[in-house]
This record gives C-alpha cells, structure tokens and sequence, in this order.
C-alpha cells in the first residue's frame, strides 16, 4: 500500500484571486506583515501497487490526466509505502 | 469510547447530558419496563427533541386553521400539498437550520437547503424553487460579516449545484440576532396527484431500503442541538456540524423521482434531524407497524461504528424507502444507474415493537408509538413582558420630530435593511430550470409551470420588530404582508408554511410571545383562507440568556391563473397614474424611521385590520385580472416613501407625488401603516380602477403620476423630497456591497 | 435537424436545453446519457450547463472521463456542430476541444444576472442570425467563467476570429480579453458561459438567445440542402 | 522573511465529498487500486516577522481566524526562514 501526497498549484504566471483575497483581508485584519498569499491544492491518495515504480507511475498519471490541469496548474507529489 | 451501562447512566443522570429530564427519564422506564441502554436513551432523547417532537409548541400549533378546499395534506407528512387545478399540486415547507449555521455558517446553511430540499421531493414532488429567510446581527462586526458571506455562500453552492432556482428571500441585520442568527431555507415543488407519496412502512415482511450516502459520525445529536441554546460549549458541540454534497443530493433526488414515476414506492421518507432513527421510527408508527433494522447492512463511512452512532448520525443526503418484497432489484437498477449505493437493512414486522440488531445482538428494543405518539407534551406559564406593558404609553412620534424627508430617504434607503439585497442574490442561480417569470428584487417570485398558463407567486415574510412590539398585530402583519406581495404579483394566496424562530419556551415571556404570535397568525390565515400547511419551529434562539426577537418567518405561494396576470412592482411607463389605496394614520412604532433616527425600537406596532386587509386584497386581485395595472407594490418597511422609491429604482423611471395631509410631513410619508398597496394605472384605466375599488370598499387615493424626471414628493404644495433616480439607485445599490468590502471577514 | 443534450451525473440544464430546442425550433432533441458511446445519429450535440461530477476538482475535469466525451470528441472532428454552454464549455477546454482554461472569479464569487453581450462575429455556424458586433442580453451564471489561456493561444483565436462572444458590460469574472464565448478552429465547436437557454422568450428576461439556435438551423440547413 | 505552508484539511470524521467524487471518477477510468482520496488545501504565505516565534504565532492565528474552521477542519503548518 502505497500514500502519495500530491501538490497542485497555480502556475506562476497566473493570477492567484483567492490568494490576492486572502491577503487583503489579512492586511485589514491588521497582518500587514503578510506580503503574499498562494492557494493550492493537496491530495492524499492511498492505492495498491506492485512497487514504488509503479506506484510512481499510476500517480503520475492521474496527476497528468486528472488531478491538475496544464495550462493553469503544475503538481509535484510525495511517495511513501504504507 | 466504552459505552455506559444502563445502571451508570441512571446513577450518573447521564440522560441529563443528550438532554432529557428526570421526568421524562422515568417515563422512559415505564415504556420499556426496565432501564434503557445507551442506544435506546439516545433514541427517546432525539426523539422526544423539540425538533423532533415539538414538545413545547404541540400545543399552540393546534391553534393554525389547516384544513381549505385546496388542501390536499396539511401539517404532518414532510411538506404541505395544496391543489392547483389539472391534477397538479403544489407542495412546499420551510425549516431552520439556526445552530449549526451559527457555529459553520457555510456547511450549515448548504445542508440546510439539502434537508429542505429532500423533505419536498420524498412526497413525490419535483422541487422547483428556493426561497430563504436570514437574520444576522450587524454588518459592523466582522464576525457577522463572515456569517453573513458563508451563509449565502453556502445557500448559493447547494442551491445552484442541485440546480434549483433559488428565487426569493429576505434579509435582515439587527443586534437581537448578534450571537445566534436565523437561516430558514424554503423549498417550493411541483407534483403530480396520482405521485403523492406517503412516509410509511406497510405489509410484513416488506423490505426497508436505505439509499445515498453512507453513514459517518457527523451529527450526532444534531436534533437536540437544535433544541439548546447556544453558548460557550456550543463550539465543542462541533460534530453536530455535517458536510453536505449537492451532487450526492441531485443523484438521490433524480434516482427517487425516477422510483416515484415508476409508481415503485410504498412509503419514502428522508433521514433528515435524528436521521435513520427519526425516518425508521415515524414511517413504522405511522404505518401501524412494527420494524427490524440490522445496522450491520447499513452503508457506513467509517469503521467501528456503535449503535448509538449509527442511530444518531444525520449524515445528509440519505432516503429511507419500503417497497413491496419482491422489487428490491428495480429499485437497486435505478440506484446503480445513478451510481447511488443502496441496501436492504431491515423489514417491516408485525406488531409495535421497533428491533435494532447489531453484530447478531438486540441492541435496542422498543414499543415504537413511544417514541412517536406518547411523546411528552408541555404547556409552559405564560407572562405578559414589562417591556410590553411599558410600551403601551409610548409615543414614538416624540423621538422623530422635524426631520428632513429628503435625509430620510437616503439614510433609510442605505439602512442594510432597505438597501438593495443584490449583493445577495447575484450569488444565488435564480434562473435554472428556465421557468423564472419575475427575479429576486419585486414583491415576489413567479415561477411559470411548464405547459400551463398558470404560475406560482413566492415570498418569505416576517418583521420580528413588529412581533416583538405586539406579538399578535406582528404575527397577524407576517401572514398579511407575505399575502400582500404575492397579490401584488397578480396571484392569489394558496396558503402558507410558516417557521417560529424563538427563545426558550422555559421563559414565560418568550411562551407568550410565541402563544400571543400564532393567535395572530392564526387569525389572519383564517381571514385570508391560506391555511398552514406545514412549517417548523425552533426554540432556545439566545445567546448569554438573551432571546432573539420573536420571529416568525411566514412562507407565502400563490397561484397565478394566467401569464399575463404576472405583475411587479417596477413603474413601467412615464406618464401613468399612481394610485394608494388604504388609508394611512401615522404609525411609526417599529418603523425603519424610527429605527434610523433613534437606534431603538418602541411603542406598539401598525394596527392590522384583518378585515380590511381581505379587502384590499381581493380589489388589487381583481383589478390585476381585469388588466388595468401596471404595476403594484405593497407598502410596507419604510412607508409610502419607501415603497415609491423602490417602483422609481425597479423601473428606472421618476416619480412626481401630491399629497395632503394635516401631519408632519415625514412622519406621514414614512408612517407603516398596514393594508396599503401602491398602484400605477395607466391614465385611460383610472376610472375603471376607481370603480373596482369603491365595489370592495377600498379608499383609492390619486397621488401623482410616474415621470422620467426625478423622484418629487410634494406634501401640502410644499417640495419635501427631490432626488434624482439614479442617485437614489447607488444608495440603495451600495450599501450592503460597501460594508462588505470595507473590512475583512473572518471566522471569530 | 437531429439535437442530442449529453446528460452528466450532475447536469443541471439539459432540460432548459431541451425544451429551447423544442419551443425555439421545434426540431427533434434527445437528452443522451453520459454513457452513450454512439452519437452519430445526430447532427448537433449540446453539452449543458451544471455541476457534472459536483464540478469537484476542477469543472469539467472529471465529466471529462464520461464515456460519452469519445463519441462527443469524434463528432466533432466529423465536423457536426458542438456546443458546450457554461459547465459545457468548461468540460469542452478540459478535454482538448477548445483552447485554454475556465477559472474561478476573479471577484470569487458565484455571479448570476443578465449580461450585455457583443457579437463578435456574425458569420459564424452558431451567429449567422446576429449582427456584426450587435450587443445582446444573455444570462450568465457560473463561479468559474475567468476565461484564461497563454498569450500565443490568445492571439491565435484573435487572429482567426474564434471569439464569437465578448462581455460588452464590465467584465462580471476576470475573462481575459473580456471572452464569453469561442470556437475551435474549424470553427463547429463553440464553448460560451452565457446561457442563450436562458433568454428565448420576453418573459425570461431576453428573447436574444433564441437566435442562437435558428442560427445552427439555418447552417445545417444550408449545408444539407438536397 | 519567513515562509509558511498551510495544509488545510477536514477533520478525518468529516464527509469528504470532492475526495469520494474523484476517487469515484478514478475508480471508472481503471484505477481501480485507488482507495482513498481526501483533498484538502495547501496555502503559502510569506510573511514578515521579528524572529521564528513571532512567525509562529502569527501564523497560527491567522489559521485559526481565517485559513480554516476548526469545527470541520484541522490545519497545521511548516515555517522556514527565506
Ligand atoms: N436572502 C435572499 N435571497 C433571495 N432574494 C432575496 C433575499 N433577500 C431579499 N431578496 C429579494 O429582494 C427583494 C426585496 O426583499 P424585501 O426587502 O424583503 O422585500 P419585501 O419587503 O417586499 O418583502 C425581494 O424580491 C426578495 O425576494
Ligand atoms: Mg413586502
């Protein structure tokens, strides 16, 4: 058993609105310390495979084809057996 | 977590903990003939919930006028059925959904509408509109603020995922509501006759089947939660909060119709408060039966569920059906195709006794009419208020003399009470379904029915200043004001739903303002023949020991007979005839003028004639029939000022006003005096419209006519409003967006 | 003229879909089920506006993986008309069909109202019946219609007129350019958050969604014209 | 200069809908050895602050106040220093 962590964030040369929102309420909020706000995603997927080769594989492609979309969105993920 | 025995929890009096007395501990006892485990005390407490049982309000709701020629179910089922001709019913129903909104206003508003949505669409019906009803305390704290924004966000989300029009609604901030805000959700379906299903469990031997989500720990005790009072330790009531899932709900909600079409159910009900216990129990007492559940085969989220859990969870989007034994596999083809999972968990028994078996062991064993019919009932003291009795010498005209008319207008037209709700229901998805005729921002929503001339006329309603001044004119002005504005969309009333957001029944004054309300509800119902189909209460609305103003929200439908009788209230044309029709005295008691001017509430509230109100009605009904109205609206919050500057605003069109009156001029123009409608006629119509008034006896007043030019009140010849429309508009428009965006929003 | 409305787990508009084909053109139009693999029998295939999926994820990215969206993607490169309306667009950009991507609001909030809409191009399969650079009122409501794709994607479909539709009011979600609606290059996939389903008759609002559809009739017309 | 990185995510007796949504999609495309998902958010804030205890506790506060809702969420985070 196999978890992998997996991370999709807006690519760098999109504008993150709800990063921009969360800053201007932390500055109102008096957090005027705060220079910049990201939002992204994180998944945990928990699956069978027949080896950390595969499993990279498997989630590999789910995050390609699935979890993140490339003209927005990179992913990079974490693997551990479980 | 190890389970107390039934000796521990009479010894510790842990009974006391899920929320039942001692009293009602003993009654336990007797049902059972021995003392209860854990499971069964979790049962009769949720059971024997206010929510649940409306234990503290039975009583008084006896007093509603249910029955009408229309009414094809009252009271009782999950929501009221009235007839509309062709074979057709309408059926709606309101709930509150007040704690858990207070504590996750998001999740706790969606799931909200998901419960309301699911008591309308187990009778058979498909749901085609929502309407809500929302207080908060004021915008100027940030913690209202981030209240505010994550209800209507999560009334948006569910609402326009599951793809039903949320079309109408009211909005209103006051300090009474600060720590403990209200959030009504209404839904309106539309059903066949021969579809009306029943919540019941019939024929032994029947098999019961539970479809949709599965089962996980959220929400345990939501019920009880519901019938305590917030405070400090509401926040460790957290996992009474659950998680809803709108597509869950659209599946589940296609899947049933598709059952319901198929004529395939002998009984459905929803897992709403008290989930799987509440269902299972009321359709085996209703049924005259008894039931055998096996909570080994129910659908479970999480591992090592006890009992207790199973039975109390109110995990959302689940149904609870019986069939005939035999077509459990049709029922299972349709779920498949809707990927919904589904079990059989039980069956329908002889006899009265309500079985749960666990891992091969009775865990719970009970005579089922307990739960539902010997429930216990409380008739609470009542005690007329001092503040009530102080009031009766007050004169709130003392407070607001000489005011400018002009700085009234602007001030009350950016109150956050007046202002424009856009900034709310530019969130909400008011068109899908493509049957919505009129759009949030007239009196009230229409809603065209498919392949008929007809069409339903909505609105929510219910102005708890008034109700707390004068608990029986303000409940008698809930039901005639939501009337009102359905009569002014050119419907008429069918009859009403109605939820009672109050304070603890414990407290002989909060008893009286409930008991005092629904006589006044009561009252106007029967004058009006929209009897009460259904409705919820909920009770124990303070905080820190402070009752919320008394607030009954009245849900109004209405039926339309042809499209071309659809009216609103936006002036539609230069040059036509403005017409008031009622009189009016100066009442200002609970007014928005006297709001504005003196932060305070005081005094009595308008007086409503019940009669006079079936008049007025009636003549602007007929009138709208006979075609000689442009537009109508009812004059309410904010008096005749108030409601001109809204036809001015909807129509984008000016409005010159020439009135006499021997009173001050303000006061006259922002008196709430009830029974008023404001009409625009064309200049051909007027005599004809006259006519029809003097026929029901209804005084018709010419003021003035509808311009291109600015909003013009003359009062005695003398210019005491003059402001352009557009000017007018931003106020109205920014006000509620202004406080908004100027600070931040967050969760404490 | 044969109209298929694909229907999605989660779909929400496929009924107002329907009944506009039907009260607009009086054509056939069937709702099709996400797991229909053939849509050769029809002429025009319409995926409509909703949450398919509970537009969990992103929108659009899992109806993406319906079985459906084969039969959908090879209709389309036979050249029958396309169109993806709202949750349908964003599901048409997921799966390849049409350039960039649909992204939350700006303002990150759900908006729904009446938009001025301009007419970008008047000679198109879905637009014969507008005029060039006419301003129609079509309904919006979405939470993620923040049109985005990369520069170069950006002047391609300027360059090749694929931008049918622009938001001519203030822009209600961020859409870069100001786009509500485009086509691919051949021009018989259009993808638009606006709903012309939405506004067919007066009642509604507009009428000037209708045109919309009696556009798509008269080119099917004229291109089956024996 | 720090930098904080958020993970925002449901309490584990919560109802993860967009989890079970996908896992479902995964499951129809052929992964059928996915058993899990959960989804939740990842933020990245940076932010100025007088030492790492300071960050510290700003941080914390604005993921009580604002990042998440502690009656259906958990939340807990990384600080470096940049
Ligand atoms: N919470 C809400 N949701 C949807 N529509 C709302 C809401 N609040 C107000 N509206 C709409 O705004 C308009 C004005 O509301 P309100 O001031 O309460 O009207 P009235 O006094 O005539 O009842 C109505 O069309 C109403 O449906
Ligand atoms: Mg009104």
């Amino acid at each position: 058993m196999y978890k992998a962590t997996i991370f999709v964030t807006l690519k760098e040369s999109v504008l993150d609105p709800q990063g921009v929102a969360v800053k201007g309420s932390l500055h109102t909020m008096g957090y005027s310390e705060v220079s910049d706000v990201r939002i992204g995603k994180r998944l945990e997927v928990s699956l069978d495979a027949s080896s950390q080769a595969a499993a990279e594989e498997a989630v590999t492609l789910m995050c390609q084809k699935l979890f993140s979309n490339p003209v927005i969105e990179d992913f990079r993920f974490e693997l551990e057996e479980v | 977590m190890i389970e107390p025995t039934a000796e521990q929890i009479r010894d510790q009096e842990l009974y006391k903990e899920m929320g039942l007395t001692s009293e009602e501990y003993e009654q336990v006892k007797g049902h059972l003939g021995r003392l209860p485990n854990w499971t069964e005390v979790g049962i009769y407490s949720v059971m024997w919930s206010e929510h649940c049982s409306y234990k503290n309000s039975k009583p008084l709701l006896r007093k509603f006028p249910t029955t009408g020629p229309r009414i094809l179910l009252g009271p009782g089922e999950g929501a009221g059925v009235i007839d509309i001709g062709d074979e057709q019913a309408v059926v709606f129903k309101i709930e509150s959904h007040n704690h858990p909104s207070a504590v996750e206003p998001f999740q706790g508003a969606a799931t909200g509408v998901g419960g309301i949505i699911r008591d309308v669409f187990s009778m058979g019906a498909r749901p085609v509109a929502l309407l809500n009803s929302l207080r908060f305390g004021e915008l100027d704290s940030s913690r209202v603020r981030y209240l505010f924004d994550n209800v209507v966000s999560g009334i948006a989300h569910y609402g326009n995922c599951i793809g039903i029009p949320t079309v109408g609604g009211e909005v209103f901030f006051d300090n009474a509501y600060d720590g403990n805000p209200l959030v009504n959700a209404m839904c309106v379906g539309i059903i066949n006759h021969k579809d009306l299903q029943k919540g019941v469990a019939v024929g032994v031997g029947n098999p019961v089947i539970y479809v949709g989500a599965s089962t996980g720990r959220d929400g345990i005790h939501g019920a009880t939660f519901a019938s305590e009072e917030l405070n400090e330790s509401s926040e460790e009531k957290r996992p009474a909060v659950q998680v809803g899932d709108p597509f869950m709900e659209k599946l589940l909600l296609e899947a049933c119709l598709e059952m319901v079409e198929q004529n395939m159910l002998l009984g459905i009900q929803d897992m709403g408060a008290a989930g799987l216990t509440c269902s299972s129990a009321e359709m085996a007492a209703k049924g005259g039966q008894g039931l055998d559940l096996n909570l080994d085969l129910v659908p479970q989220r999480e591992t090592g569920m006890t009992s207790y859990e199973i039975m109390l969870s109110e995990s959302q989007e689940r149904m609870l059906l019986v069939v005939e034994k035999g077509r459990e596999a049709e029922i299972m083809a349709i779920c498949d195709k809707w990927g919904l999972q589904s079990a059989v968990i039980g069956q329908v028994t002889d006899g009265n006794q309500y079985r749960l078996f666990q891992h091969g062991e009775l865990v719970a064993d009970i005579p089922v009419n307990t739960l539902v019919d010997d429930a216990p009932v409380y008739v609470r003291e009542e005690k007329v208020p001092t503040y009530y009795v102080e009031n009766e010498s007050v004169d709130p005209t003392d407070a607001l003399a000489n005011i400018d008319a002009n700085e009234a207008i602007e001030k009350i037209l950016q109150s956050p009470n007046m202002a424009s709700k856009k900034y709310v229901f530019q969130q909400y998805d008011y068109m899908v379904r493509t049957s919505t005729a009129v759009r949030p921002g007239s009196d009230a929503a229409v809603v065209v029915i498919r392949g008929t001339e007809k069409a339903l006329a909505m609105s929510t309603d219910g102005n708890s200043r008034y109700v707390y001044l004068d608990p029986v004119n303000g409940g008698r002005i809930a039901v005639a004001e939501s009337a009102r504005n359905v009569v002014c969309s050119g419907a008429e009333p069918l009859g009403i739903t109605d939820c009672l957001n109050f304070g603890s029944p414990e407290k002989p004054e909060v008893y009286w303002q409930l008991s005092k309300a629904i006589d006044g509800m009561s009252e106007m119902c029967e004058v009006l023949q929209t009897p009460v189909v259904g409705g919820n209460v909920s009770l124990y609305n303070e905080t820190k020991g402070q009752p919320i103003y008394p607030t009954p929200v009245v849900g109004m439908v209405g039926l339309i007979e042809k499209r071309e009788h659809i009216t609103t209230q936006a002036f539609k044309q230069n040059g036509d005839v403005l017409i008031l029709l009622g009189d009016t005295a100066i009442e200002l008691g609970g007014s928005e003028l006297q709001q504005a001017y003196t932060a305070t509430i005081a005094g009595r509230a308008p007086i409503l004639d019940s009669g006079k109100e079936k008049a007025l009605q009636q003549a602007v009904l007929t009138a709208i029939r006979q075609g000689l109205v442009q537009s109508a609206h009812d004059v309410s919050e904010g008096g005749l000022a108030l409601a001109v500057a809204e036809s001015c605003i909807s129509g984008n069109l000016g409005a010159k006003i020439q009135v006499e009156t021997d009173y001050d001029p303000t006061l006259y123009l922002f008196s709430e005096t009830q029974s008023r409608i404001l009409l625009s006629v064309s200049k051909d119509k007027v005599e004809e419209l006259v006519q029809t008034m003097e026929q029901f006896h209804v005084p018709a007043q010419v003021i003035g006519q509808v311009t291109e030019g600015n909003l013009e009140v003359h009062v005695n010849d003398q210019l005491v409003i003059d402001r352009s429309v557009a000017q007018l508009t931003n106020h109205w428009e920014e006000a509620i967006p202004c406080k908004m965006t100027a600070s931040s929003t967050s969760t404490n | 003229m044969r109209f298929a409305v694909v229907v999605f787990p989660g779909s929400n508009c496929d009924m107002d879909l329907v009944h506009a084909i039907e009260d607009v053109l009086g054509e056939e139009v069937n709702p099709v089920w996400h797991h229909e693999s053939d849509l050769s029998s029809y002429d025009a295939i319409l995926l409509p506006g909703g949450f398919s999926y509970g537009d969990y994820l992103r929108c659009g990215s899992l109806a993406r993986f319906s079985p459906v969206m084969e039969a959908v993607k090879k209709e389309a490169e036979a050249g029958k008309l396309v169109v993806g309306i709202c949750n349908g667009f964003q599901i048409l950009t997921e799966a390849g069909l049409l350039p960039g991507a649909l992204m939350r609001n700006d303002h990150l909030q759900f908006r729904c109202e009446i938009e001025p809409i301009s007419v970008e191009k008047a000679d198109s399969a879905f637009t014969m019946h507008y005029e060039q650079g006419e301003t129609v009122q079509i309904p919006i409501a979405h939470a993620e219609g923040n049109y985005f794709c990369d520069d170069e994607t950006l002047q391609r479909l300027e360059a090749s007129g694929q931008i049918l539709f622009r938001y001519a009011g203030k822009n209600p979600n961020g859409a870069l350019a100001n786009i509500a609606g485009i086509t691919n290059e051949k021009g018989n996939v259009l993808g638009m958050m606006p709903h012309p389903e939405r506004a067919i008759v007066d009642w509604m609002g507009s009428p000037d969604g209708a045109r919309l559809f009696t556009s798509m009739l008269a080119y099917w017309k004229e291109n089956h014209a024996s």
